[in-house]
C-alpha cells in the first residue's frame, strides 16, 4: 500500500499530461466535423452517389478529381477524413479502457499513430493529385 | 490503543471547531510556536450541523446601522440574561470575521456594484444579515473546511468519536475516542482541549437539528463538574415542516414572507406585533420579524383558540411567499422551494407553505468565561455547545453563525496561548482514564442486568421533553418530565447494546448519546422548574409566574452534575454593567422605548 | 388583509402501505460474505427512504449500519445504492417506488461495514486539488483593523456559484464508470471543485492547481459519461465543470508551451 | 496515518456498462466511431480509386453500391445522427457561451448546431445535386 502512494506522489503518474490537450484537441474538433459535416457527406457521396440519385455528371471522374485535387479539396479531406480520424481514435483508445482490452499506453500509440498515418496517406493523395 | 499526542485537540468539527483550528494554526504561527493541532469529529467535518443554516450571519455592515443597535438588540433579544461584557466583545468583533469568512471565499450574496449584500432578520433593528442565497451555514463550513485543508499543522481524525474528556486535578489534559471504523480506543494527550460539539436540540421529539446533535460535548464537561448554565432556555424556531421538522429558514419572512392562520388572517397582529405591515414591505421587529418566542407563542395561542390548520398529523399554521413573485422566490430562495416540494409536496410558489414550530437551538450550554474557558485550565468552549453569555434567554437568528467565528477564533486563541506555556501529562494518568471506559463500553455491550431497550429510553426522553418543556411550561409538567430523566437516567444503567460488532457500530454511539442526553435533559428540566418566571423562551403558564422577574430570576442558573445522585442547582449574577433591563416590546409597542 | 382562503392540502400521510426493502449486508467481523437481508414496513407518501432504514435501525434490526445526520439533503452522508443508481436516502422517497427496493453501499468505494463506505479516498482526491482561495498577491491586503472584503459582481459570482453548491455526497463517484476502472481518477467532485476556485474572480491559484487537473488522472481520466450530473442530488452539472476543466487544461498547455 | 486510508477497490469488470441503460447509450454512442472508420476507409479506397483514372472510379462507386457496404454507410449515416445529437447538448456545457455577461440558452446553441447540419446539407445539394 505505501508503496502504491509512494509512486503516486513522485512516480510517472504524477507527471503532467502535455499531450492530452493535443489528443483532446483533434478529438473534439473531429467530433464537430463528424456531427455538422458527415451527415451531409455520407448521405451524398456513400448513398446518393452509388444508388444514382445525384444528377448525372454530378460527380463524374472530372469534376471529382476537380473539386478533390484542389485546396478546398485539401481542407475537406482535412475536415471530413483527418480529423473525424482523429476522434474515432480518441473513442476506440478509450473505449478498449473501458473494456479493460490492452493497455493504454500501447492502444494510445496505436490508436493515434493509425491516424496519423491514415491522415498523411489521405492529404498525401491530394497533393499528390494536385501534382499530377 | 492508538496513542498521540498534540498542542491542542478540538472536539467539533462544525463551524466553530473548524474556526477554533484555523484560529490556533494562525495564532501559533504568529507566535512562531508550532504547535500541532487534532480536530476530532465524529462525522466528517462538513457533516456537522453548521452545514444546514440557511438563513445568515449578523454583523454591523452599513453606515446607518452602530454597534450599539447591535448590542441593543441582542440585550433586549436575550431578554437581559446576557453578559453585557460578551455582547460588547461580540458585536465589535462580528464584522472583521464575516470579512475574514469572505477573504477565504465564502460566496456571501452580492449588491450589483460588488459589495457583499445584508438581509433582514427576525428581531434585528436593521438589515445587518450577511448571507449567502439561503444555504449560508452550508456555505460557510465548506470554506472553513476547504481553508482548513491548507493548514498541514491541522491533523483531522474523522469519524472519531470523543467518549470522554482526561482531567487531572483540575487541568484537561487529552480526550478519549473511539474510531468508528475500527471500535479500537484512541488516547489524545493535550496541553489545551477545545469543545465543539453543537446543540442538543435532538433531546426533543420534534426538531429542526440533525441525528448528530445531541449535547455529547455538553455532557463530558458537565460529568467532570463544568456547570450547565442556561439550560432552560430552548429556542423554537415558528417555522418548521410538519412531520419531520425540516426548517423553512427565517429569511423566508425577511424577504416578505407572511404567516396566515387556517382563516388567511396574519394573526400576529393580535400578539402585540402589529399594526399589520403592508404586503411586501416587511419592517423589522414587527409582525413576521418579531423574534422567535413570540412567534413561537402566538402559534401556542392559535392552536389553543382552534384557529390552526391541519397538514397530515399536525396542527399548523401557513407561511405565504406567492406575493414575491416566482422569480424573487427562485433566485432568494432556491432551497426552501426544493426542500417544501420534496417533503410535503408543496411549491412554495403556488401555495402557502404549511409550517409550525419546532425545537431549534440550545441557548445555555457548558459555562465559560468571556474568553472561553470553562472552570477546568486548558478545557474551552465554543459555539452551540457554550454558555458563553451571547444569547440569554433567547438567541436572535444569525447571531450564532457569527458566533460560532468569532468565539471560534477566540477558543483557538486562547488554547494556543495556554499550550504555548504547558507541558503534557503523565501518559499513565490517561490510560488509567481510558481503563475506566474501556470498563463502561464493555458494561454497556455485555449488557447484563434486564437489558433495558435503548429505543424505549430515548422515546420516554424525547417525550418527557417536549410536554413538559414546550413552548408554554408548567410546575406540574416540568416535576413530572423532571421525574422521567431521574427514572430514565436508573433505568440506562440496564440497558442492553444488541450489536457486538466492533466495526462501525452506530447502534453503541447511540446508546452513548442517549446517555449524555439523558444527563442533559435532567439538568434542563431542573433549571426550568426552579426558574419560576417567564423570560425570553421559557414561558409559564403558572399564577404569577407569567411576567419576568428580575428581582429574584436576573440570575443565570447554573446546574451541577452529582453523579447518580439528582443533579445540584445555583444561580449566578448576570453581568448588565451598559444596559438595564427593562421591557422587551417590538411592533409600535417597541417604538419610543429604549430598544 | 384578507388572502384567499387556504387550500388546506394534505399530502396524505394516511396513504399506507407495506413495502419490502432489501438491504445488501456485511458484517465483515462475523462474515466475510456480503448477504442480502429483506425487511417489510409499512410505509406512507412521505416516508423516505432514511426514515425506513431508521425504522429498521429502531423496531426491525438494530445492527444495521449506515451514514446520516441531517435528514433534509444538504450534510452529504447517506448516498446509496437504490436499485443500482446513487441516491441520497433522505431524498428518496419509497412512494416512487413500485415493487422490490434494494439498497447497497455506493459502488467504487471499499465497504466497512453494511452501507457504510470508506470515503477517504475521495477526500484525498477533494484535498489534492488546493480547494481554496489561493491570492498570494491580493489586491487589497486584509488588515484585521479595518477590515475590507473583495469586490465580486452578482454576474461574476453566478459564474461559479452552480459550481460551489457540491455537498460531497459522493454520488457522483459512485456514479462514474472512470472512477471505478481507476481509483486514482481524481473524479467529478474534486474537479468541479477545483473548477469553482478557478473561476471565482478573487482567485489566483489557477496556475498551481492546473498542476494536478492537467494529468492523466485528472480531467483528462473523463470520457463524459455525464452520469454524474445525472445522479447529482444538487444539481451541480460536475460534468460540465470537468470538461470546461478540460478546455482550462488546454490553455493552460499551450500558455507553458509558448513560455518554454 | 491514522485510517486504513488509501484502499483501493479492484476496477470494474469489463462488463459493467451492461448494468444500466445510461451506460449503454454511453457505449453506443462511443461505438459510433466504427461504422465512421469504415466510412473514412472507404472514402481513402475512394480517394486511391480517382487517383487512379475513370475506371478505377467508376469500379469504387459500384463497390459502394454493393448491398453490405451500402448498409454499413447507411449505418454510418445513422451514427452520425445520433452523434451529433449527444454531441451538441454537449457543447454548451463545455463551452457555456456568454453574451454581454449573460450566458446563451443552452437550447439555442443546441439549434444553432442543427442549422448548421442543414447548411452544410444545402451546401452540398448546391454543389452536388444539380447536373
Ligand atoms: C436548521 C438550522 C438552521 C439554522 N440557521 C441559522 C442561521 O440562519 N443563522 C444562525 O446564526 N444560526 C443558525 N442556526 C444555528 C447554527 O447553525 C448552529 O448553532 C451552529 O451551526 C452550531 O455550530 P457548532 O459548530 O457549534 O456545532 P455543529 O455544527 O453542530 O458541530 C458539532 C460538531 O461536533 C462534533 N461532535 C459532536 N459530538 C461529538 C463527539 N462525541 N465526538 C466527536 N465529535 C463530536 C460533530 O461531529 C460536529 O462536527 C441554525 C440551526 C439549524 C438547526
Ligand atoms: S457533485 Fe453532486 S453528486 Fe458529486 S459529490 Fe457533489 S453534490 Fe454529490
Ligand atoms: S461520469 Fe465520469 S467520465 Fe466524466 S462526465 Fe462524469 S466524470
Ligand atoms: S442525511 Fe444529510 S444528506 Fe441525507
Amino acid at each position: 500500500m505505501m508503496e502504491k502512494l509512494a509512486i503516486n506522489e513522485h512516480g510517472p503518474q504524477h507527471k503532467q499530461a502535455f499531450d492530452e490537450p493535443l489528443w483532446w484537441s483533434l478529438f473534439s474538433a473531429g467530433g464537430v466535423c463528424f456531427a455538422v459535416i458527415l451527415p451531409a457527406v455520407i448521405l451524398f457521396i456513400a448513398i446518393c452517389l452509388p444508388l444514382g440519385l445525384l444528377p448525372a455528371g454530378a460527380l463524374s471522374y472530372e469534376r471529382a478529381s476537380n473539386l478533390l485535387f484542389s485546396v478546398p479539396g485539401f481542407l475537406f479531406v482535412g475536415a471530413v477524413v483527418c480529423l473525424p480520424l482523429f476522434h474515432a481514435a480518441h473513442r476506440l483508445r478509450h473505449g478498449l479502457f473501458d473494456i479493460s482490452v490492452g493497455n493504454d499506453i500501447l492502444n494510445k500509440k496505436l490508436m493515434y499513430g493509425a491516424a496519423a498515418l491514415l491522415s498523411v496517406l489521405a492529404l498525401g493523395l491530394v497533393v499528390a493529385g494536385m501534382l499530377r | 490503543m492508538q496513542q498521540r499526542d498534540f498542542d491542542i485537540v478540538i472536539v467539533g468539527g462544525g463551524g466553530a471547531g473548524l474556526r477554533a483550528a484555523i484560529g490556533a494554526a494562525e495564532h501559533a504561527k504568529e507566535h512562531k510556536t508550532p504547535q500541532r493541532i487534532a480536530l476530532l469529529s465524529k462525522v466528517y467535518p462538513m457533516r456537522s450541523h453548521t452545514v444546514a443554516a440557511e438563513g445568515g450571519a449578523a454583523a454591523v455592515t452599513s453606515a446607518e446601522d452602530s454597534h450599539q443597535a447591535h448590542f441593543d438588540d441582542t440585550v433586549s433579544g436575550g431578554d437581559w440574561l446576557v453578559e453585557q461584557g460578551v455582547v460588547d466583545y461580540f458585536v465589535h468583533h462580528a464584522y472583521q470575521e464575516l470579512v475574514q469568512m469572505e477573504r477565504w471565499g465564502c460566496p456571501w450574496s452580492r449588491k450589483d456594484d460588488g459589495q457583499v449584500q445584508v438581509r433582514r432578520f427576525g428581531g434585528m433593528k436593521t438589515a445587518r444579515t450577511w448571507f449567502a442565497a439561503d444555504k449560508t451555514g452550508f456555505h460557510m463550513l465548506h470554506t472553513l473546511f476547504q481553508t482548513s485543508l491548507k493548514y498541514p499543522e491541522i491533523e483531522r481524525f474523522d469519524e472519531y468519536f470523543v467518549l470522554d474528556l482526561a482531567v487531572h486535578e483540575g487541568a484537561v489534559i487529552g480526550v478519549i475516542a473511539l474510531q468508528v471504523a475500527t471500535g479500537e480506543l484512541t488516547l489524545l494527550r493535550a496541553k489545551a482541549v477545545i469543545l465543539a460539539t453543537g446543540g442538543a436540540g435532538r433531546l426533543f421529539r420534534f426538531n429542526t437539528n440533525a441525528g448528530i446533535v445531541t449535547g455529547d460535548g455538553m455532557a463530558m464537561a458537565y460529568r467532570h463538574g463544568v456547570a450547565l448554565r442556561d439550560m432552560e432556555f430552548v429556542q423554537y424556531h415558528p417555522t418548521g415542516l410538519p412531520g419531520s421538522g425540516i426548517l423553512i429558514t427565517e429569511a423566508c419572512r425577511g424577504e416578505g414572507g407572511i404567516l396566515l392562520n387556517k382563516d388567511g388572517y396574519r394573526y400576529l397582529q393580535d400578539y402585540g406585533l402589529g399594526p399589520e405591515t403592508p404586503l411586501g414591505k416587511p419592517e423589522n421587529k414587527y409582525m413576521e420579524l418579531g423574534p422567535r418566542d413570540k412567534l413561537s407563542q402566538a402559534f401556542w395561542q392559535e392552536q389553543q383558540a382552534g384557529r390552526t390548520g391541519k397538514f397530515g398529523d399536525s396542527d399548523v399554521v401557513y407561511l405565504d411567499l406567492r406575493h414575491l413573485g416566482e422569480k424573487y422566490i427562485l433566485e432568494r430562495l432556491p432551497f426552501i422551494c426544493e426542500l417544501a416540494k420534496s417533503y410535503i409536496n408543496v411549491d412554495p410558489v403556488k401555495e402557502p407553505i404549511p409550517i409550525r414550530p419546532a425545537v431549534h437551538y440550545t441557548m445555555g450550554g457548558i459555562e465559560t468565561d468571556p474568553l472561553c474557558e470553562t472552570s477546568i485550565a486548558g478545557l474551552y468552549a465554543a459555539g452551540e455547545c457554550a454558555s458563553v453569555g451571547l444569547h440569554g434567554a433567547n438567541r436572535l437568528g444569525s447571531n450564532s453563525l457569527t458566533e460560532l467565528l468569532v468565539f471560534g477564533r477566540l477558543a483557538g486563541e486562547q488554547a494556543s496561548k495556554r499550550a504555548a506555556q504547558t507541558e503534557w501529562a503523565d501518559t499513565r494518568l490517561l490510560e488509567a482514564q481510558a481503563e475506566r471506559q474501556q470498563a463502561t463500553l464493555a458494561r454497556l455491550c455485555d449488557g447484563e442486568g434486564s437489558g433495558e431497550s435503548w429505543v424505549e429510553l430515548k422515546h420516554a426522553m424525547v417525550q418527557a421533553m417536549e410536554s413538559g418543556c414546550g413552548i408554554y411550561r408548567t410546575e406540574e409538567g416540568m416535576r413530572h418530565s423532571l421525574e422521567t430523566m431521574r427514572q430514565l437516567r436508573e433505568r440506562y444503567a440496564k440497558i442492553r447494546v444488541n450489536d457486538t460488532s466492533k466495526i462501525f457500530n452506530t447502534e453503541l454511539l447511540e446508546c452513548i448519546e442517549l446517555g449524555y442526553g439523558l444527563d442533559i435533559a435532567e439538568a434542563s428540566c431542573l433549571g426550568a422548574l426552579e426558574r419560576r418566571e417567564s423570560r425570553g423562551a421559557h414561558q409559564r403558564l403558572d399564577e404569577g409566574m407569567q411576567k419576568r422577574d428580575d428581582v429574584n430570576y436576573l440570575k443565570h442558573s447554573q446546574v451541577f452534575y452529582q453523579g447518580e445522585a439528582p443533579a445540584e442547582l445555583r444561580w449566578q449574577d448576570v453581568d448588565v454593567r451598559f444596559s438595564a433591563p427593562a421591557e422587551r416590546a417590538y411592533g409600535d409597542a417597541g417604538k419610543g422605548g429604549k430598544v | 388583509m384578507s388572502t384567499e382562503q387556504i387550500t388546506t392540502k394534505s399530502v396524505s400521510t394516511n396513504n399506507t402501505s407495506i413495502k419490502h426493502i432489501s438491504v445488501k449486508r456485511y458484517l465483515p467481523d462475523s462474515s466475510a460474505e456480503a448477504y442480502w437481508q429483506q425487511y417489510e414496513m409499512p410505509v406512507d407518501d412521505s416516508t423516505s427512504l432514511l426514515d425506513a432504514l431508521n425504522h429498521i435501525k429502531e423496531q426491525l434490526d438494530s445492527t444495521l449500519s449506515y451514514r446520516w445526520s441531517c435528514r433534509m439533503a444538504i450534510c452529504g452522508s447517506c448516498g446509496v445504492m437504490v436499485n443500482g443508481i446513487p441516491k441520497l436516502g433522505c431524498k428518496t422517497f419509497l412512494r416512487d417506488y413500485e415493487g422490490e427496493i434494494r439498497i447497497e453501499p455506493l459502488s467504487h468505494f471499499p465497504v466497512q461495514r453494511d452501507l457504510v463506505v470508506d470515503m477517504e479516498i475521495f477526500l484525498e482526491h477533494l484535498a489534492a486539488v488546493k480547494p481554496y482561495l489561493i491570492d498570494d498577491n491580493p489586491v487589497k491586503p486584509y488588515d484585521p483593523k479595518a477590515p475590507e472584503t473583495y469586490q465580486q459582481t452578482p454576474e461574476q459570482l453566478a459564474r461559479y456559484k452552480q459550481f460551489a453548491n457540491c455537498i460531497n455526497c459522493g454520488l457522483c463517484y459512485s456514479a462514474c464508470p472512470q472512477f471505478g476502472l481507476n481509483p486514482e481518477f481524481l473524479g467529478p467532485a474534486a474537479l468541479t471543485l477545483a473548477h469553482r476556485y478557478n473561476l471565482d474572480s478573487r482567485d489566483h491559484g489557477k496556475k498551481q492547481r492546473m498542476t494536478e487537473l492537467n494529468r492523466h488522472e485528472g480531467v483528462w481520466s473523463c470520457t463524459f459519461v455525464g452520469f454524474c450530473s445525472q445522479v447529482c442530488p444538487k444539481h451541480v452539472d460536475p460534468a460540465a465543470a470537468v470538461n470546461q476543466g478540460k478546455v482550462e487544461a488546454a490553455k493552460h498547455t499551450l500558455i507553458a508551451l509558448f513560455k518554454g | 496515518m491514522h485510517k486504513s486510508s488509501s484502499q483501493r477497490l479492484p476496477p470494474l469488470k469489463r462488463n459493467w456498462w451492461l448494468k444500466h441503460r445510461f451506460f449503454k447509450l454511453y457505449m453506443l454512442r462511443e461505438a459510433t466511431v466504427l461504422p465512421l472508420v469504415f466510412f473514412t476507409l472507404c472514402l481513402l479506397a475512394g480517394m486511391v480509386a480517382l487517383l487512379q483514372g475513370a475506371d478505377s472510379w467508376q469500379g469504387w462507386i459500384a463497390f459502394m453500391g454493393s448491398p453490405i457496404v451500402l448498409l454499413l454507410n447507411l449505418l454510418a449515416l445513422a451514427a452520425s445522427l445520433f452523434h451529433a445529437a449527444t454531441f451538441f447538448v454537449l457543447f454548451p456545457r463545455v463551452m457555456p457561451l456568454r453574451i454581454a455577461g449573460h450566458s446563451l440558452p443552452d437550447k439555442a446553441i443546441v439549434a444553432g448546431q442543427w442549422a448548421g447540419v442543414v447548411a452544410v446539407a444545402l451546401l452540398f445539394f448546391w454543389l452536388l445535386g444539380r447536373a
